[in-house]
């Protein structure tokens, strides 16, 4: 059976279960004991926890994050939640030099347990330092598992599992979902990193998206299936570890492909999986891998200026029209 | 902005009509700024300043031309002390071409860069740096230009205070850091972030002379500010002035603040820097009700007009945007 | 006429003809002054430019880096040298939300003539915190130049093109490139950004590679060259921008590509190039673009391991190789 | 490592052989170090613990299993005084597979993580939240463990010392800072890096109990050391400690160390830890010359011992390398 609730009220019970079942889970961030945090999802858990395991901060970054790797490797089970994914930039040393490295600069012997939750995106005019996608900067360190959530399914069992497996996950959630609805189905549900997730089934192209790129994905699937167009919808959920087979599998059958990210074009994920595909699956491609994302511009300020810093459906349905009017590449070769 | 000569004990009708005007236009601004947001023309984060217009009046009336200002993410008070268009200030909230930042920038990145002031900060903290890089840059230029940042009490929890306040120290540059301390981040209580709530100490045990002083009191805080000034001019910065304050609501226009006690707040209130900079005009230069109301209503007409202005003034077109994502 | 100078003297040339030149342009870092930098680069400044203008800092990568952004904006000409790029991680909030967005964030009056060097790579044995090429993390950011010179001339033309630009650079050079040598022409000499170099024709296959990695990569080529295998070696010089005319005007000649990185595989540079040709040259292409790139692990200590991490010249040999034994596309499609 | 019980006053022979033979090991693990890495033998970094030896060999006397410790880039005397394998760690620094981190770390990374030694860090002041994490963990966990971060005079100047520290205060940690002032980072000076030399009153300035001793006297640090751990386990911490010292010679192996002027090095080796940990064996147990030789030289042995089992290992083979790549 399954309920029907939101995407933050799904990471509340990922979290409230697994402090439940492990007294060494605990959380800090600023704002997040007391006031239950900026998008509700710590509400309740002080007063269920207590002081100890549910932690208000003050604002220090970079102490934070540290701190949180810290008691990673001392055995604890932080959840270290920075409010915004633009200041994760103020412990980039932390995640980068420290939780990443830590395992290999020990041999082996030292793991970072460690989870960092935040949230990306563009969020209606909360301008360039809170609406950055910056997933690309944790996907290039290797030892770090990049999370990326679409759904309140997906975000409570990809939550549940991070908690239990022994590297640092950057948990990376998006503003515009946490009031978004869906199926989560009750009882223990975890979902294993590094398995993908097909949201529509399709046989003509295929759609690479992830995070709040879904429900637009979707939605330019939907709107193609009107026009004939038979979009499959291939959510990673997570881009490290990525399955590749997923992917490979879906282009194998379409032989087109389309990614979508939020995230700005320039050295963005949707490059580094455009080249995985264009390498492992060259001969099986009838058109360029279309990328769709962000300009390269920071977020502005003014609404129609953001809307047209980040991919939309129409983007979405112009891209897959024009992979599919491209000439097959036999063709093209004669 | 520019600098007053004389001390303490008999502050000027120039003076204090001037410290007036100042906490009055942030006010209103703030005051109307939020019904602005009510109707839904301003969007994004809107943190007012309300309660806090002391600090930026009396410590940007010390000021003068040339010199250089950084300011937090609570920002529109800073701007308006600092001499700012006020129609120019409504346009950027309204997201209008004709803003200072022409609608890119918003209420959390509002400056005035031309006339030397670097603008709010969404990043808590990262005014500091940047400030005393302002001030390394007037160092090397051999100009006798001090820049201020205006900074919080949450910041001084944060990394960049201590890094960036030494670099001053050392070389000794004209910086003031004006650290207000209104005791609250967010909802989070002062006493919750630090065992020790006077914040001046911090620059002590660098090296830093450094005060404290109540920020409700623009009076005081200028008097405190011309002082650092001089210093400053001398090559004596840098110099850390705590100002205490108190938010008169909570911590952006839509949280209620509910966690604030009601008797402090009421302490704070009865303590308003607004009453307090008028009651100095009123009774040591003795002005009467109807000079004060003119002044009111001559700041609540500049607010009116700059609503007008900025509704008539046009957003950036996807062309002209075009052109800058082109050449970023 | 021109010199034959190492690396490290073209950089010192470089800031001391601009700072000559511009009286607002100012070095600070740790060591630089009176010690004249870990890699000899700012040696002889201090006497010439006195302590004003060249100055020692704390151990204090944010501030140093928040201090320059901020004197940028104040209208000053500094350049921050981070020793180990590593360490910019300290600053990140700095480059990333401050340095990278100002411009935007007031409409395009504010600028940020901001010079960041530092150095990257792998060194023999400096081990996972000092070993890092992170080039990735600053290109996928808008707003920020990066520049990764391979030769002495290019050093020296280069930085004095970035001092007299108006927008943040990463000026990232290599830890094994400063007592390499090369001709660097007399008198005033400027290279602008966004213009590649052709280190090597050729007509076979097309190899880009930048930094360290050119070295590496024109070895490489001319063991191709007595196999009868012509490679033409592309230096972008500047990653950001990027030349993509004259990446794409050599693989419409040679119909393949090899990118090569000393960073990891993994979201690197090489990928989102991978992702432009595939886009813009797909019809050209006869093989898949080969990417020969770090391993996706932190350095290890061990100098066996370090050498396996990253790319050697046996490995690009190799992929040149496979990338000239794939069938065209042509016959593939058939 | 196991906590002494008896207070200051007539120190037993058991603490005072202990603090010789910690100090000795270190000075001789340095010295020994050296010449491997003169004959090429180790690569990449080394930064000597020499003339420093008394700061470790006191604080890791007071602290007992279970505890933690977090160190610097300079970390070879916090491993040995810790209790580490001699033989484990000059694997480490041959990159052997038999060495603390299997030949991945290095000098710059020695850990024992087992042990509860967090290991040094390549990243001044990185130490600091990490220690501050461990007893963050400890004090979830609910045991009486004391955390340690040896940390440094150049990393005070870091924003990881103040939001560190701070996190450790507001949440009363069983935590001890432990500031090495040798007074350089690298050829710096600490009078160029900072208006105010005494980098205890830092920890004063947010609440912080803080004290200065100074760091060539084991003894003495032991003593400060053993109250601060006993107030942390009375959940009275964090603690700050200052350890004033000096370095014997330049920054790392290839650094000739020309700035230290020739009259204060004299002065601090005047004052050897190692000679005053030796001499109070002497003066005040009564070992004689021959005594002293017996432990030098079981010391030494042990030294050459782990040379020997170093060489004889292996390193990590390129097909273990690849596993751990795959499984990374
Ligand atoms: C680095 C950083 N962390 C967190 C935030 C989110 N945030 C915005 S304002 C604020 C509270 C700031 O408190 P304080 O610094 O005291 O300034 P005040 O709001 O009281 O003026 C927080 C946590 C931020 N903008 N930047
Ligand atoms: C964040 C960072 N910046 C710079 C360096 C380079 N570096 C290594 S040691 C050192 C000097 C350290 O001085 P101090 O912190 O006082 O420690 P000491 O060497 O005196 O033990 C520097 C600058 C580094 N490793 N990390
Ligand atoms: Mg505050
Ligand atoms: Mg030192």
């Amino acid at each position: 059976m399954a309920r029907e609730i939101m995407y933050r009220d799904a990471l509340r019970e990922a979290i409230d279960e697994e402090m439940e079942r492990d007294s060494t889970v605990f959380i800090i961030g600023e704002g997040i004991a007391e006031r239950g945090g900026s998008y509700k999802v710590t509400e309740g858990l002080l007063s269920k926890y207590g002081p100890k395991r549910v932690r208000d901060t003050p604002i220090a970054e970079a102490g934070m994050i540290g701190v949180g790797v810290g008691a990673a490797i001392a055995g604890a089970r932080p959840i270290v939640e920075i409010l915004y994914i633009d200041f994760a930039m103020l412990g980039m040393d932390m995640i980068v030099n420290q939780a990443a490295k830590f395992r290999l600069m020990t041999g082996g012997d030292g793991r970072v347990p460690f989870v960092m939750r935040t949230q990306g995106g563009t969020g209606g005019g909360v301008a360039a330092q809170h609406s950055q996608s910056l997933e690309a900067l944790f996907y290039h360190i290797p030892g770090l598992k990049v999370v990326m959530p679409s759904t309140p399914a997906d975000a409570k069992g990809l939550l549940k599992y991070a908690l239990r497996q022994p590297d640092p996950v950057m948990f990376l959630e998006h503003k515009h979902l946490y009031m978004t609805k869906g199926l989560v189905p009750d009882g223990e549900h975890v979902i294993e990193f590094g398995k993908g997730d097909i949201k529509r089934p399709g046989k003509d192209v295929t759609l690479i998206a992830w995070s709040n790129m879904i429900p637009r994905t979707l939605e330019a699937a939907e709107r193609l299936a009107a026009e004939g167009i038979d979009a499959e919808v291939i959510d990673p959920r997570t881009l490290v570890p990525l399955d590749k087979d997923m992917i490979l599998g879906s282009v194998a059958k379409t032989n087109r492909a389309v990614i979508v990210q939020e995230a700005v074009r320039r050295g963005g994920v949707a490059s580094d999986i455009a080249s995985i595909i264009q390498e492992e699956a060259f001969y099986q491609l009838d058109a360029p891998i279309e990328i769709v994302a962000g300009l390269n511009i920071p977020i502005p300020f003014n609404l129609e200026l953001e809307k047209a810093s980040v991919p939309q459906v129409d983007d979405i349905v112009l891209a897959v029209r024009r992979t599919l009017h491209s000439k097959p590449l036999a063709q093209a070769a004669e | 902005m520019a600098a007053q000569a004389q001390k303490a004990n008999a502050p000027s009708r120039e003076l204090l009509e001037k410290l007036f005007r100042t906490a009055y236009k942030i006010r209103v601004f703030e005051s109307e700024g939020i019904k602005l947001y009510r109707q839904g023309l301003i969007r994004g984060y809107f943190h007012p300043y309300l309660g806090q217009e002391g600090i930026a009046t009396g410590v940007c009336a010390a000021l003068q031309e040339g010199d250089f200002i950084a300011s937090t993410h609570r920002g529109h008070g800073h701007c308006i002390a600092w001499g700012a268009d006020v129609k120019r200030m409504v346009a950027e909230l309204l997201q209008k071409e004709t803003g200072y930042c022409r609608g890119y920038g918003g209420s959390m990145h509002i400056a005035d860069i031309r006339a030397g002031n670097l603008g709010a900060n969404g990043i808590v903290g990262a005014g500091t740096p940047l400030g005393v890089g302002a001030a390394l840059a007037n160092q090397i230029k051999g100009n006798d230009a001090v820049t201020v940042t205006f900074s919080t009490d949450g910041a001084s929890n944060n990394g960049t205070f201590l890094e960036s306040l030494n670099l001053a120290a050392i070389w000794n540059l004209s910086y003031v850091l004006v650290v207000e301390n209104n005791q609250y981040a967010v909802s989070t209580r002062i006493e919750e972030s630090t065992r020790d709530v006077d914040l001046y100490k911090r620059g002590l045990a660098i090296g830093v002379e450094s005060h404290q002083v109540d920020g409700n009191d623009s009076l005081a805080v200028y008097h405190l500010m011309q002082d650092a000034v001089e210093k400053c001019r001398r090559g004596e910065g840098p110099i850390l002035i705590e100002a205490k304050t108190y938010r008169h609501m909570g911590h952006h226009v839509n949280d209620p603040g509910k966690y604030m006690p009601a008797d402090t707040l009421a302490y704070y209130k009865e303590r308003d820097p607004v009453d307090r900079a008028r009651n100095a005009l009123v009774e040591i230069v003795g002005l009467d009700q109807a000079e004060i109301e003119a002044i009111e209503n001559e700041i609540k007409q500049e607010f009116e007009d700059a609503v007008e202005f900025s509704k008539a003034s046009r957003e950036i077109t996807l062309a002209e945007f075009n052109e800058f994502v082109e050449a970023y």
